[in-house]
Formats: structure tokens, C-alpha cells, sequence
């Protein structure tokens, strides 16, 4: 089986430069990969790209790489819960693009299953269809939406094997499995890497086959946004 | 007596029907899960990758893992399953979510919505928002009839960037009750001691009242 | 949790009617809903129309349809090793409309996620994109395919619960997991079926919410097509 | 001497390349793996939901839920995966896969290819094929030089209706190893004591020879 282990973020992160367009899994903090986002913070990047449905909180998660203005362009559906983002917004010194979250989710799974566009209803008749192709199916009023082209994809995984399979664990799965499809070079960094064979191959819910590069991460702080619970009575 | 935000999430509750699967929005939509009538099976499903929200997690069992569109530390019920985002909005798209509860800052007589962005002073983004208002059969949206300054939210047309359009068809606020068809608010119930006047006098936009309209009953 | 369970085969198919349209699970003999298509012919109705990848064998699948003259069209890929469906394609009696597998996957799957339409490079060229808008993208062309509307899916999982939930074993998975979130009314057949919570809510392939109708299926053949083996040594 | 099928997939064979994966298609295709080059890891899928194909399962061991494209029985290597097809055909159009190698009825000197119907004879369907040529970057195809009648199957035009146009850019038959550009075809290896006359004359689309056309060296 082919072994795409690699040691370490460092190696899993060459060929990263400036001007790049990544993805990067996570809702909110659940699933991001911190391992990703610290070598991004030390490589000292710019003028990025990125492709996240959120933009993490002010000292966490991409708000690391926001702090640094390292990052051009977000493309989110959610920005909310981050004031310095807010600020670069406003301000202009980044570009925003918000799009409806299926039709993110959507377009990341169609850039790595190789359809180049497709037609959704959200956003149709609101200032995200404006300059875009609507058209009538059926009745009702759809949008044309379109692939992306990124060039690497960041996921984080609960469990991964040599042969780069991957398992997601919860809600932290989010985003992941469609970004993995779709980097030309993914790099995914797990809880736990295990053997080939390891994993029962009815389980796995991203095939290695997506998967350039993996690695056991480390030091996971997994910060919980919104801590909410019930008394014990 | 004006609704709370409580009572709002309870008069909504009352149209959820048996093994309807559901999704909530959050603020006030979140509360609805308090006040499911008795003796119907509802699902919440969260758009982050979740059917079967349960409850929040004991104190001490909270799994940075497992957390709901808002954000906040959840369980999954049993029967529950988790999926990644693309398939999440498969089931939205799809409309098989039977019914989602929503707030907003606007709704207008034609059932346009806008609740995600005020220009130049607010962009979080629409999230999940557009897809759901875009595919749901059912959305209930639930709001304040009135901003801070007394002005009506309930208008002929949003003058903020829509959400959605020709989508609401039910409005739940803390005054009344109303459905919208024909390019108008009908007024079907009024909140506890909330007269007529009162609901006309804070809805710009057409509002309909055929007939005696009842109470909102609890 | 909303209980879909249903007594057998002839509760799960109330509401069947002559002249359907059906999407029914499996590729070749592996992962086929046996129950279901042996109500089908014992119900009797007739001019369906079938969609499924192949087309079964003479007297077993989608044949046993096929020879009491039930299906008036097939939507497939591939047809092969079936000689009665071949004399009745041949000689006219049946309507078979053949597209790309990849395709037929893909429009399964945008029939239950609410997309109407979407771009594919297959077909491009041939008889296949006869009548269908194609166009360019990025220097390449591609066919515009749409979603199909069935009144009922028809699947097969390995082990179902009472919440509709559903995992699928080895390549018995194939076109199931699409098929089923496509049906208006979504039948599955399980060779196992388990109290809503015994199967790991991380591991579901179909989640509850796409499946109306739920049974414990009985009496598997799981015929097997090429038995292929490697001598014992 | 022309090749055997199980030599056609022994000269593919040695077209594949460390960490490919690779799509085999029914006929001489499925021959190719078992002439994997030693010192290479390459990874098979099957178009039905399956990364990491093994061999054939051992006698008595046969699982009816786990088969190939060809609905042979077979087994699953360590580290592979199984999946829907859905997913499996994101894998192929999304071009993860690095090589297709396929049998065909006619290839022509522009690249098209056809194998998926005789009109009026034979119809047993596309399958995979459409999605896999229309794909993939690097496409196989593994034939025999002429019909049973002698006529050529490498040729200025297909006569039969099309499984995918301009996409093959090598053809392994029993006679030559053959690339297609430049609307030709451009002989690259003579199978051992084949002349390059007697590949000339099997050939109807137009054949391109260049210099000294070495044997193939098994």
C-alpha cells in the first residue's frame, strides 16, 4: 500500500508559499488543524487565500494567521466571533467573500469530484447570485455555483493510517472529508496514526487515495467555543 | 402582554407534527427544543453534521468533538448519526428537514427574510442561513415584531440584503401569530392581552385580520 | 426517536402502482434488496420504469421482473449477461436508456440533495450528450445531467435500527447509499436490524433521516455472479 | 511473433509508476496485475466502491459483498477502503486516479475510442468507461491490432458510436506499443520479431514511424 507518512507539519507543509489558495477544514474551532495553522503561523506566508467556513476566534485557529495579516482573502460562510477579522473587514486591508454553507460545502466537494459546476437554490434573488447564472428548474429559481482550485488542502482527522485513510470523530468531521477531496496536495494531520490495515476499511470515511501527506499531530488544544452543560442534579 | 422570548419558542413548538425531523436556528429558534409536545417524535438535526441533538452535556462530560451550529458543547441522542457538512445540506436541500425555525432582523409581506449582514456596520455571514431559507417546504421565523426603537421588522419590503426570498411563510413574534400569502401578513393569532390595534400599529406592512382573532393559547 | 420499522416486504411497499418510477440498490447481484423484488412480482404491478445500475441475471435480480414483462423502461449502465433483457431491448418490448455509471451515481445522489443539475466531462462527444446542453469550463467540456424524481428507492444494508439508520458491508454498498436519500419514499431492507443506538452514530452511511420504511428482510440468497477463488495451496 | 493477452499486459504493466492508482478494466486489463513491477506500490480501484483490490479470495472463502467491476469475487489488501459509488466516481472524474487501462472495439488516430456498443447487436452498456476516458489523464488502451477478420481497429475514424473522444494517448495491441498525437498514430515498439511492415499493414489510421522501432523487452 502506498505510504504517505511524512514527520512532521514542516515536511507535510513544503512547497507552501506566498499567494497560495488553501482550504481548510473546522467548523467554528471543532475539527481545525492546529498542527497546520502553527506551521502556517511560523512559515510566515502571506497573502493567502483561504478557504474555511469560519475564520476561528481572536487568538485561536485562523484568527493565529488574521493576527499576523497573513491572509488576503477569506472565503467563509461565518465570520462572527472575531473582532480583529471584523476590523480587517471594515478596513478593507482583507477581501471577504461569504458564501451560504452547503453551497461552500457543495463547491469543495465538487472541486475534488471532478464536476466543474452545478446548480443550487440557496442564495438565489439576494446579492450572492449577483452576476451569476439562474435558471429555472422545475418550477424554481437556482444559482450556478463552481469549483474551486486550491492548491493545498488542511484537514484534521481523529485516526489515520499510513495508506492515508482517515477517520473523523463527531461534528469535528465537518468540512474535512469534502477538502480532503479536493487539494491537489492534502495534508491531513490525525489524533492517532496507526498501520495500514488498522482501520476497518468499511469505516473509513475519507480513502486514502485523497490524502498526499499525513501526520501525527500533536500538543491538541481543542478549544471548546461555547461551553454549555446541564447541572449534575 | 407581549410574549417572551420563552413563550415565543413555546407558541412555535406547537406546530411541530410527529416524526418531523427539524432544525433550528439559533437565539429564540434554540429554545423550541424546551416545549416539544408531549407524545410526538421529533429529530433536531444540526447543520454542522448531527441528527439527533440532545441536550447539553452533563458538567464535566463536554467533548470538544461534539458541538452544535452554535457552537456549544451538545449530545447525540440515541438513533442519532453524524456526517460531514456536504451531506448535512444534502438533507437540507433536499427538503428532507421537514421544517426550519429561523430569526431574522427582516421579514417583508412577501416572504423575503434578511438576517445576515447590515451594511457596513455587521457581517457574520449567512452560515447555513440561505440554504435553509432557499430549500425548506415549512420555515416558522421567529422574531421581535419591533428593533430597540420601536420600528416594525414585519415590512412590505426588507431593506436590508435578503437572506432568501418568497420563502417565510409563518412568523411567530412576541405580538402575534401570522401567516404570510398574498403578498400579506394575516393576522391568525394575537399574543395574551395584545390587541388588534396594538399589531397593526407595529407591522408596516399589509397586515390582514379577517374575522375575531383568538389568543394565542399555552 | 422517530421509529420507521415496518412488519416485511408487503408493508413496505403500500402505495406501489403500476406505471412507477423505481430506483432500486445494487451492483450486479451484490447488494440487491432481494425482498423488495420478490414483491414486486408477487404484487405484480407493471410498466415500471427501473432505475439500476445492471439489469440482473435471467432468473435472478431485476430479471425476475424483467421475465413477467413488468419493467416498460431501464435507466443502467451496463446490461450485459441477461439474454431475456437482451431479446426484449432488441425486439422493442423495453425501453432502456444506458448512461455513464459515474453519471447515474451522481444524479442519484443530486436527486436527494436538491441539485437539479450539474456538469459532467462523461458522455462528452458521444451519443450520450445527444440533446444535452454541454459547455466549457476551464478548457474542457463538459454535459449538463440532471436529477431524477423516483417515487421509490429500494435498498439493501448490512445492518439496519428502528431510526432508519443504515451500514452497508464490502461493495454491497455501491449505488445504495445514493438511492436511498433519492426516494420520495426510501424502502430499506436489512439483513440486521438493531434498537435505534446500537450502531455507532460515527460509523451510519445513511442516516435515519433519508429511509421512511424499514425492514428485517429474510431468506438472502446474496447469489454471487463469477465466483473467482484462488486454489488453496 | 504477436503478443499473448497476458504479454499485451505485461507491456502495460510496465507502464505503471510508483504510487499510482490505478483502474483496470475488464479483459486483458485485469491481467496487468499480475505483472506489478517489483519495487513499485501501486494501489487498484474498482469502480464499484473499492481501493486496495487483492487477488482472487482462497477457495471457500468467497464473500458475496465483496466484488469487482467484473462482479468477480475478490479480496481486500491492508490499507484499503471501501466506499459508494458516488464517491468512487468523485475518485475517477476528480482524476485521483492515475491511470485507466481499458479494452476497446476501435481506436482512432485522433484519440477517440469506442467499446460500449454494436448497433443492433450488441448492446450491453457503458458502464464506467465514459466517466473513466472522459477523466483521466493517462488512458491505456489494451486491444488487439485486428478483428477476427483481419480488419485493423486502429483507425482514421470510428465507425461505431463513441465511448470518449480524444482521450488515449497509448495503445498496447498484440502487435505494437503505439502513442496518438498529432492525429496519428506514432509507432514506439514492435512486438518481438513483428515487422514493422506487417504493423503498417494492420493499421488503417495513419502510422507514423520514426527511425529505428525497437522489440519490446519483456
Amino acid at each position: 500500500m502506498i505510504n504517505k507518512v511524512v514527520n512532521n507539519a514542516q515536511d507535510a507543509l513544503l512547497g507552501v508559499e506566498n499567494g497560495m489558495t488553501f482550504m481548510l477544514g473546522g467548523f467554528g474551532l471543532c475539527g481545525i488543524p492546529e498542527n497546520c495553522i502553527s506551521e502556517l503561523v511560523r512559515l510566515g506566508v502571506s497573502n493567502l487565500t483561504c478557504i474555511s467556513n469560519n475564520a476561528g476566534v481572536d487568538d485561536f485557529g485562523l484568527g493565529l494567521l488574521l493576527k499576523k495579516h497573513q491572509i488576503k482573502k477569506m472565503i467563509s460562510s461565518y465570520v462572527g466571533e472575531n473582532e480583529e477579522f471584523e476590523r480587517q473587514m471594515l478596513s478593507g486591508e482583507m477581501d471577504v467573500e461569504l458564501i451560504p454553507q452547503g453551497t461552500l460545502a457543495e463547491r469543495c466537494r465538487a472541486t475534488g469530484a471532478g464536476i466543474p459546476a452545478f446548480y443550487t437554490p440557496a442564495g438565489y434573488g439576494t446579492e450572492v447570485a449577483e452576476g451569476k447564472e439562474t435558471r429555472e428548474f422545475n418550477g424554481k429559481m437556482y444559482v450556478l455555483e463552481h469549483a474551486f482550485n486550491p492548491e493545498f488542502a488542511f484537514v484534521k482527522a481523529w485516526k489515520g493510517d499510513t495508506a492515508g485513510n482517515l477517520i473523523f470523530k463527531g461534528t469535528a468531521r465537518n468540512f474535512n472529508p469534502m477538502m480532503a477531496m479536493a487539494g491537489k496536495i492534502t495534508v491531513a494531520e490525525v489524533e492517532e496514526l496507526v498501520e495500514a490495515g488498522e482501520l476497518d476499511p468499511n469505516q473509513i470515511h475519507t480513502p486514502g487515495i485523497f490524502v498526499q501527506r499525513i501526520f501525527q499531530g500533536k500538543d491538541y488544544e481543542k478549544r471548546i467555543e461555547q461551553r454549555t452543560v446541564t447541572p449534575k442534579s | 402582554m407581549a410574549l417572551s422570548k420563552q413563550e415565543i419558542a413555546q407558541r412555535i413548538a406547537q406546530e411541530l407534527q410527529d416524526k418531523w425531523y427539524v432544525n433550528l436556528g439559533i437565539g429564540i429558534p434554540t429554545l423550541v427544543a424546551n416545549y416539544i409536545p408531549k407524545n410526538i417524535d421529533v429529530v433536531f438535526q444540526s447543520e454542522n453534521g448531527m441528527l439527533g441533538m440532545g441536550p447539553f452535556p452533563i458538567e464535566g462530560e463536554e467533548d470538544a468533538d461534539l458541538i452544535n451550529a452554535g457552537k456549544q458543547t451538545v449530545t447525540i441522542l440515541k438513533g442519532g448519526s453524524l456526517f460531514d457538512s456536504a451531506m448535512s445540506f444534502a438533507m437540507i436541500r433536499g427538503q428532507h428537514v421537514q421544517l426550519t425555525v429561523l430569526g431574522a432582523m427582516e421579514v417583508s409581506q412577501n416572504g423575503d427574510i434578511a438576517n445576515w449582514k447590515i451594511p457596513g456596520k455587521m457581517v457574520k455571514g449567512m452560515g447555513g442561513a440561505m440554504d435553509l431559507v432557499a430549500s425548506a417546504e415549512n420555515i416558522i421565523v421567529a422574531m421581535m415584531h419591533t428593533d430597540k426603537s420601536g420600528a416594525s421588522k414585519l415590512l412590505k419590503r426588507c431593506s436590508l440584503p435578503l437572506t432568501g426570498v418568497n420563502c417565510v411563510k409563518k412568523v411567530v413574534t412576541n405580538l402575534a401569530y401570522l401567516e404570510i400569502k398574498n403578498n400579506a401578513f394575516y393576522l391568525i393569532e394575537r399574543a395574551p392581552g395584545v390587541s388588534v390595534e396594538e399589531i397593526k400599529a407595529a407591522t408596516e406592512g399589509t397586515l390582514i385580520v379577517e374575522g375575531e382573532i383568538p389568543e394565542m393559547k399555552f
